[in-house]
């Protein structure tokens, strides 16, 4: 159908008339469009002048003034000092913090666990394909909130108590002197940074740098001269030189243990990683990964029977088809899915409080708007903060996609 | 006027807590009852001459304000704390005191705690969205010791992070503390330590503005506090409304002397069917949360002046 | 559609340079294959000598495809000898891949890897089984896309091409790999008419210079011109074979002639 | 021909190969298990390992769930029954009510909402099943008004206009059908408004024709409430749906931009953020006085929710009909409105009803959010009144166990049907 | 490929019967057309009268369906004047309505309505443009089934049939609408060889009724057969136009021969 059209010379020589608004494709298109937009503005008007007559009558206003107050609550688990004095604007960002660090646990986490599910359920292994199976059955089919309530419950019971590590004869030891799995969440050492750090620190550099600079020179090796070097002496590349360098600055790089002794109701020092954050993490993986492995199955489905054929016809080995032919073709079909279920999961990670686990719309959303009364400024920052993360996330993925789109006629 | 909508609605719209054992909770067979529950049913009462006209609307931490606020209820009867900024900030009008609570903390008995003091580098459970937070954190930064919190929505979830010993202490008004260990299987292991760490004066509130309304709600909060001091009771309030006593207060309390229901807009016996729908303050708060229910707690601050306690109400006349 | 004019405008090929050695290229004995309960293939038995090109045809499901994909070990048959230049066909891996290095196969959806450029397309094989260093490879790749007529497109990719490039390019994939044997399963099927030829030119280039061939085809102006067999297969047998001439005026079998009427007839 | 072989050419099979039956080589459990089970040494490894964990799984849950007790009144006298070993199930007889309509619907009116439930299997099977006849669809319509009657309760009357509300508009519409789309959807609105208000008299008139016992909103609860919230939203987010599908497909900027906004808002932040808006700030935007329910304050959140989602699927099914469709309908002389009512949609919807199961499923699980803004759904429920009560305060594992068993059941059925009909399109795409 | 043989095997059409009127159906004059920069055609013009039979032809992408496209104004042309049956073409919707309802278009790919049975694809635009009621329009449907010999079809559904059932349903569908000119877009590039003649031989029927037809094929039989003219399109421009005999025994113009040679030759 015809649309407006620039280039036009001869076609309309006769004179306007009020009917053409309707009836003629260059006008008909404007009308629908003003009315829609007189509509929504209506709209908007009539929900603002609402909202301005109940605050007026409910003698409120809106200001963001509260969010420079002090906050007044303290928050268990914070990447950035806080404290009860801080304003709710910091106590806003911790739980942004927050949000972001456990998605970021979940997406690699749920990645791991997805594809592991999903290569495994198109096994030849019965088994292990119909568990497989069961686990994204049942992972997919029940809600987030129940698996998030229960999987929290499940850690609470599944720790001991730290008050069986404390003491002079406590009833349990830490693990290796170092960890301690409690109900509180898994106590580790916490790194301390002696004199040589920066050593060991530049060994590991090279490790990573030297394991790359191995699979490139494998690669090259067989570009340029058609010989197959093995691979794992890219693991000793990698391993070797930070190993040999934290044992040769001999306290480079310290650990402050977790102490036992200092206090009646908690191991302290260490680093404590919390059973919020763990059973809002693991809550959050297994049940992500169900999907991810439905996304990766389906990936791999998708590279047609006929790719793997070809391939094989050719004489390549079947770990070859699977990393030079079929692998990058189902990744291009498996990322974007992948990419909203890294969405979802941030997403779903709101829920965190079921779990008492400090994240925006715990902090902003919940404590913040408890004790300021500003729920709407608060929700509206809080819809901000997520829309900001899936206009970015989906802005990653469009350009994912159109870097990685096959090349058509 | 919130008086003509409840009138003309037939109902009153009543915010309570979500689920809170003696205050307001469902019970098996899915009706309200507790302390603040009562409280809905002698303003129904007052204002109807029914108790049972009340739609009861589960609020939480975070809804209560706006529910009130958008007159989806008329008046929150959920432990709420009395305070500066929620009078004049949020703009809420609080009508009286129902009950005069602290802050304490729950712990096990044999982690040998006394007092809150020892409690340094302890993990403490708290209900999110309440002042209790806010307590905990100046009495810990006042007291320059340090804490664990962990958060947690629900009064129920807080009860099993802390029994399976995810928490050290549980912290919350002392009259929940009550109510909550009454339902531990063992309540005998677990003690409320003596230090109450904050004034937390729990009344029901209406919005701003509408002073009539408000009225109404406060002096019925008072009636039932004055039937108790003076000795009116479910029991003998038909007898004593029947006629006109020898205590003036009481007669004009109950109608039978002066026209005070006319000056809040009500009828003579508005008291008298706020009494009966649930007894006097002190038969509510025995039958709910008193010594001999599971919840067991003790008049305290909530006894009449008369006996050493706080409430005190203004008088009839 | 008759296509025996199409062949017939061309200057005719010269078959006296497509030379039949003795040495055996495949030789198949009695071989059966059963898909489930599925008789697919009953007793087959055919022996192709270096330098044959062979056309096979049948109808729909008779197991043409099947047969030929058997010889190159995609499917596996179940009775019977499969041999390759010399090689037997059994589960042992290293057969396998000797015999899939040495048989070349062309599809009828091309299967050319959409990922891949052209060039790479060609290099893949030579690189990671051969070992040819890349250099070398590619060289070698442009030879043979010189010779199907597309060494410009080299740096495009599969979907940027028509289908007969891409037959084309398929065909030469398989000639880098430096095949004794090429399997063709209906190339030309799945394209345009314009494009047919342009296939069928480059398999009879490759026909000419002696490239043992089985292709299934129903290109039959194609089978006259450069088979020097025609095997016509029905419900997984060989029904009938014989020279191109004698195959298409005196079928002997009903089928056969069935079969022929109805598809050069309409 | 000189550069054949004789001796291979000229072959003709006399006698034909019958069908054989396959070589008996290796049948049977062995041949089964070396091939699935024990292929390769790795393979064995992992089958081993998750025998060893399915072991210990089941030895775990097992003696739980058959040692469990079904009777006792309160936890206390459950844990003495039982002696650690089993589940405290009771809880579920004891509550059994409250989890499936809440704690305020009447008892003596249970009977309606499982009827309503049972229903809803029998009226929905035309829509699922496009082999019924679709004439069986009239009762997917009256379906919406026999649910509403049953499970508000009120006169019968009150749905009976509704329908003829409905009617009426259709009648209208397809008596002025023939002076275009807009006109003719105009006046079967207007038509069916009409008898709305009139029959607003009369159903007020006649409140007491087969009344049934009239329930509010907010006493929905239970597994109840999250079947209705998931009907009810589903249902009414597949017009927006499409109209917004429609809007972002559209050519007119505008119209587009707006699609795209909201569509892009709604996804982009969580349902509990738009909950929390239902419940904390929707009432500041309404004119002063209205209250309306939570739950219907509710409804339209989820809804706009839903409806976000299923545009994005039939924006998908659209995109996926070939551009001949839209050519073929334009070049028979066809308007926009025809084209899309009776070549595209159709099309279009047939296609998407898998990803429209999905998005179906999804939101299903997500009603469950709601217990966060105070609703008494199952797991509201859970969390309120039954946790907290005295008798049953610390059974969670039965109580959520249930929980997940009624969504998976649920889930599961519905994952299962959207595949069959998957595989169904997929193989008659006719 | 040449498809003479096909036509030439059937008794002459009688092109005596098939007469050109003076009055005009279609005039196209000076009209361009652009795709965003790209210049697609090129001051065309073109006058066809009633009776015509015009046959398209010319390179791929040489905008021979641009051209019929914009006829029906399923693309809108941005320079120049299209007058169809006397009505121009201008972006006033009725205007449009009414050339679509004169005019009617059979596609490369059929374009059927997979949901509705064949019956229901015909009394589509009838009931709901023409706004005949069912009943007629479903006797005037079973007409041009029966005249398109598929009357036996009638409540099965396309995807049940075969592609040259498929296209005969389409110009059956196209023909309920009475069209006075009809638009044909390689209708037949999509079929099996052996329904192409099945499909010819409707249009030729058609045409010998005397409808006006514009005909974008290479089926080059059906043009030498049928057409009286033969137009000859390249780059967007008209190149070459003439009766058929003489198109193609002397083209005229350079490319008009390499075209000729290309598709008749191979
Ligand atoms: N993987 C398979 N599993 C089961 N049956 C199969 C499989 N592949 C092919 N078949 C069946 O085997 C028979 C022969 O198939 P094949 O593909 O060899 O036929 P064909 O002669 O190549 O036919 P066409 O000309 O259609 O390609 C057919 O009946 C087919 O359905
Ligand atoms: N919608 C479009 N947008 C942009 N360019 C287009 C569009 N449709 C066609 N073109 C271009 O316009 C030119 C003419 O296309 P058209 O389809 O008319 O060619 P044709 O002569 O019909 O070719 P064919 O024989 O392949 O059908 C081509 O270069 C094509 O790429
Ligand atoms: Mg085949
Ligand atoms: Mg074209």
């Amino acid at each position: 159908m015809a649309s407006i059209s620039e280039h036009d010379t001869q076609q309309d020589r006769q004179g306007f008339r009020p009917s053409m608004l309707i009836n003629d494709t260059r006008y008909r298109g404007l009308t629908f469009q003003f009315i829609a937009l007189m509509l929504i503005i209506l709209a908007f008007a009539w929900l603002g002048a609402n909202l301005m007559s109940n605050l007026a009558a409910a003698g409120l206003d809106i200001s963001f003034g509260f969010l420079d107050e002090p906050a007044g609550y303290d928050i268990a688990f914070s990447m950035i000092d806080y404290t009860s004095q801080s304003s709710h604007l910091r106590a806003a960002i911790v739980g942004v913090l927050n949000t972001l660090l456990v998605a970021f646990m979940g997406c690699v986490t749920a990645t791991i666990i997805g594809v592991t599910a999903g290569v495994l359920r198109l096994s030849k292994n019965w088994l292990i394909a119909r568990l497989m199976s069961a686990y994204v059955e049942a992972f997919r089919n029940v809600p987030v909130l129940i698996w998030i309530l229960i999987i929290g419950a499940v850690v609470t019971i599944s720790g001991a108590n730290p008050r069986a590590f404390l003491g002079e004869e406590a009833e349990s030891n830490l693990f290796l002197g170092m960890f301690a799995f409690t109900n509180r969440g898994l106590y580790a050492p916490a790194v301390e940074i002696g004199p040589g750090a920066l050593i060991v620190l530049i060994a590991l550099i090279a490790g990573i740098a030297g394991a790359i600079a191995w699979r490139w020179y494998v690669k090259h090796t067989l570009f340029s001269s058609g010989k197959l070097l093995p691979g794992w002496p890219m693991w000793l590349i990698l391993l070797a030189p930070p190993i040999l360098a934290y044992f040769l600055f001999q306290g480079a790089i310290g650990l402050s243990m977790p102490d036992t002794m200092a206090n009646r109701f908690n191991i302290q020092g260490g680093t404590l990683v919390g059973k919020p954050l763990i059973a809002l993490w693991l809550a959050l993986s297994v049940y992500t990964g169900a999907f991810i492995a439905e996304n990766v199955r389906a990936g791999i489905l998708s590279v047609s029977k006929g790719q793997t054929e070809a391939a094989a016809a050719l004489g390549l080995r079947p770990r070859r088809v699977m990393n030079l032919v079929v692998l990058p073709q189902a990744l291009r079909v498996i990322v974007p899915p992948l990419i909203s279920q890294y969405l979802n999961l941030t997403k779903n990670s709101s829920l965190a409080i079921a779990v008492g686990y400090a994240d925006i719309t715990a902090t902003l959303g919940g404590i913040t708007l408890n004790q300021t009364g500003r729920a709407i400024e608060c929700i509206l920052m809080l819809m901000l903060f997520y829309l900001i993360i899936s206009l970015a996330i989906s802005g990653v993925m469009n350009v994912y996609n159109s870097t990685v789109a096959l090349k058509e006629r | 006027a919130t008086l003509d909508d409840v009138q003309e609605r037939g109902t009153l719209n009543c915010g309570v807590t979500t689920g809170l054992v003696g205050f307001a909770a469902p019970n098996a067979s899915g009706e309200w009852e507790g302390f603040d529950v009562a409280l809905c049913r002698a303003v129904a009462a007052a204002v109807l001459g029914d108790p049972t006209a009340v739609e009861f609307v589960p609020t939480t931490g975070k809804t209560r304000f706006t529910a009130l606020a958008s007159g989806e209820i008329d008046m929150l009867a959920r432990n709420t704390t009395w305070t500066f900024s929620r009078d004049n900030d949020l703009g809420f009008e609080f009508n009286g005191i129902n009950y005069y609570d602290g802050q304490g903390f729950l712990v096990p008995r044999d982690l040998g705690v006394t007092s809150a003091m020892d409690l340094d580098g302890a993990t403490v459970c708290v209900q999110t969205g309440t002042t209790t937070e806010l307590n905990l954190a100046d009495f810990f930064r006042k007291n320059n010791i340090s804490y664990e919190p962990v958060p947690i929505e629900t009064n129920a979830e807080a009860q099993q992070q802390y029994l399976a010993g995810a928490c050290d202490a549980y912290t919350t008004d002392a009259s929940g503390l009550a109510a909550t260990r009454a339902t531990f299987e063992a309540p005998g292991d677990h003690v409320i330590l003596p230090e109450i760490i904050s004034k937390e004066p729990l009344g029901p509130l209406v919005r701003h503005g509408d002073n009539e309304w408000g009225d109404i709600v406060r002096w019925t909060l008072n009636a039932l506090i004055a039937a108790e001091e003076y000795g009116v009771t479910s029991a003998n309030v038909e007898d004593m409304a029947s006629a006109a006593g020898d205590s003036p207060e009481v007669n004009r309390l109950l109608g039978t002397e002066g026209n005070l229901g006319e000056m809040i807009g009500l009828e003579s016996d508005w008291a008298v069917n706020a009494i009966s729908a649930g007894g006097n303050y002190g038969e509510i708060f025995a039958q709910n949360i008193g010594e001999d229910t599971p919840i067991g707690l003790a008049r305290g601050l909530n006894a009449q002046w008369t006996d050493g306690g706080l409430l005190y109400a203004p008088p009839f006349r | 559609m008759d296509t025996t004019n199409t062949v017939a405008d061309q200057p005719k090929v010269d078959r006296s340079q497509m030379k039949v050695s003795d040495e055996v290229a495949v030789r198949i004995e009695n071989m059966n294959k059963w898909f489930g309960a599925f008789h697919v293939l009953r007793d087959i038995d055919l022996t192709v000598y270096k330098g044959e090109r062979i056309v096979i045809c049948g109808p729909s499901g008779s197991g043409k495809s099947t047969l030929i994909r058997c010889i190159n070990a995609l499917e596996e048959h179940q009775k019977g000898v499969i041999e390759v230049d010399g090689t037997r066909l059994s589960s042992d891996l290293k057969q396998i891949d000797k015999i899939r290095s040495e048989v070349g196969m062309c599809f009828q959806h091309f299967n050319l890897f959409p990922h891949l450029t052209i060039l790479e397309n060609c290099t893949l094989a030579p690189i990671w089984v051969r070992k040819t260093p890349k250099k070398e490879a590619e060289e070698d790749a442009m030879h043979f896309l010189t010779k199907v007529k597309i060494p410009d497109q080299a740096n495009k990719y599969p979907g940027q091409l028509s289908g007969g490039q891409q037959q084309r390019v398929a065909i030469a994939r398989s000639l880098c790999m430096r095949p004794k044997i090429m399997l063709f399963d209906e190339p030309t099927s799945a394209l345009d008419p314009e494009m047919i030829k342009e296939v069928l030119d480059t398999m009879i280039e490759l026909a000419e210079e002696g490239m043992t061939m089985l292709c299934v085809t129903h290109e039959m102006g194609f089978a006259r011109q450069v088979a020097n067999r025609v095997i016509f297969m029905d419900q997984g047998q060989i029904v009938e074979q014989n020279e191109p001439e004698e195959f298409f005026q005196n079928p002997k079998s009903d089928r056969t002639k069935l079969f022929l009427s109805q598809i050069l007839g309409h | 021909m000189s550069d054949t072989h004789a001796q291979s050419v000229a072959y003709v099979r006399e006698s034909f190969v019958e069908q054989q039956t396959p070589p008996v080589s290796e049948t049977g459990v062995v041949k089964w298990l070396r091939e699935n089970l024990f292929s390769s040494i790795p393979y064995a490894i992992l089958t081993l390992l998750s025998l060893f964990v399915l072991y210990q799984i089941l030895s775990g849950v097992l003696p739980w769930l058959l040692g469990g007790n079904w009777t006792a009144s309160s936890i206390r006298e459950c844990r003495e029954l039982v002696e650690g070993a089993g589940g405290c199930f009771a809880v579920l007889t004891e509550r059994w009510n409250q989890l499936l309509f809440g704690f305020s619907y009447p008892s003596t009116e249970y009977w309606r909402p499982a009827l309503a439930f049972l229903l809803l299997f029998v009226c929905v099977a035309p829509v699922l099943f496009p082999d019924l006849p679709s004439k069986s669809l009239i009762l997917t319509l009256l379906y919406p008004f026999v649910a509403y009657w049953l499970l508000w309760g009120g006169t019968i009357v009150t749905p009976i206009v509704g329908l003829l509300g409905v009617a009426a508009g259709y009648v209208a519409y397809r008596a002025t059908i023939n002076r275009g789309f807009a006109l003719s959807l105009l006046a079967g609105v207007v038509a069916a408004v009409i008898v709305w208000y009139l029959g607003g008299f009369v159903a007020e008139e006649l409140s007491g024709v087969a009344a049934l016992m009239p329930v509010e909103s907010r006493d929905m609860g239970g597994f109840m409430l999250n079947m209705i919230l998931g009907t009810v939203c589903v249902s009414l987010s597949l017009p927006f749906g499409i109209l917004l599908a429609l809007g972002r497909q559209s050519r007119l900027p505008i119209i587009k931009i707006i699609c795209i906004t909201f569509i892009e808002f709604i996804r982009g932040v969580p349902l509990i953020t738009l909950l929390f808006v239902a419940n904390v700030v929707l009432a500041y935007f309404l004119p002063p006085g209205t209250t309306f329910d939570l739950i219907l304050r509710v409804i339209i959140m989820i809804t706009m929710f839903a409806s976000a989602y299923i545009a994005e699927v039939i924006r998908g099914g659209l995109a996926a009909l070939p551009r001949g469709q839209y050519e073929a309908a334009d070049s028979l002389g066809l308007d926009y409105a025809q084209a899309m009512r009776l070549i595209i949609l159709p099309q279009a919807l047939k296609i998407s009803i898998p990803g429209i199961v999905n998005v179906a499923v999804g939101l299903f699980k997500d009603t469950t959010l709601v217990s966060i803004i105070s609703m008494f759904d199952v797991v509201g429920m859970i969390r309120g009144p039954i946790l907290a009560s005295t008798d049953w305060n610390g059974v969670y594992w039965e109580l959520y166990g249930f929980a997940a068993l009624l969504f998976f059941v649920t889930c599961y059925g519905i994952s299962q049907y959207s595949q069959w009909l998957e595989r169904k399109l997929a193989t008659d795409h006719r």
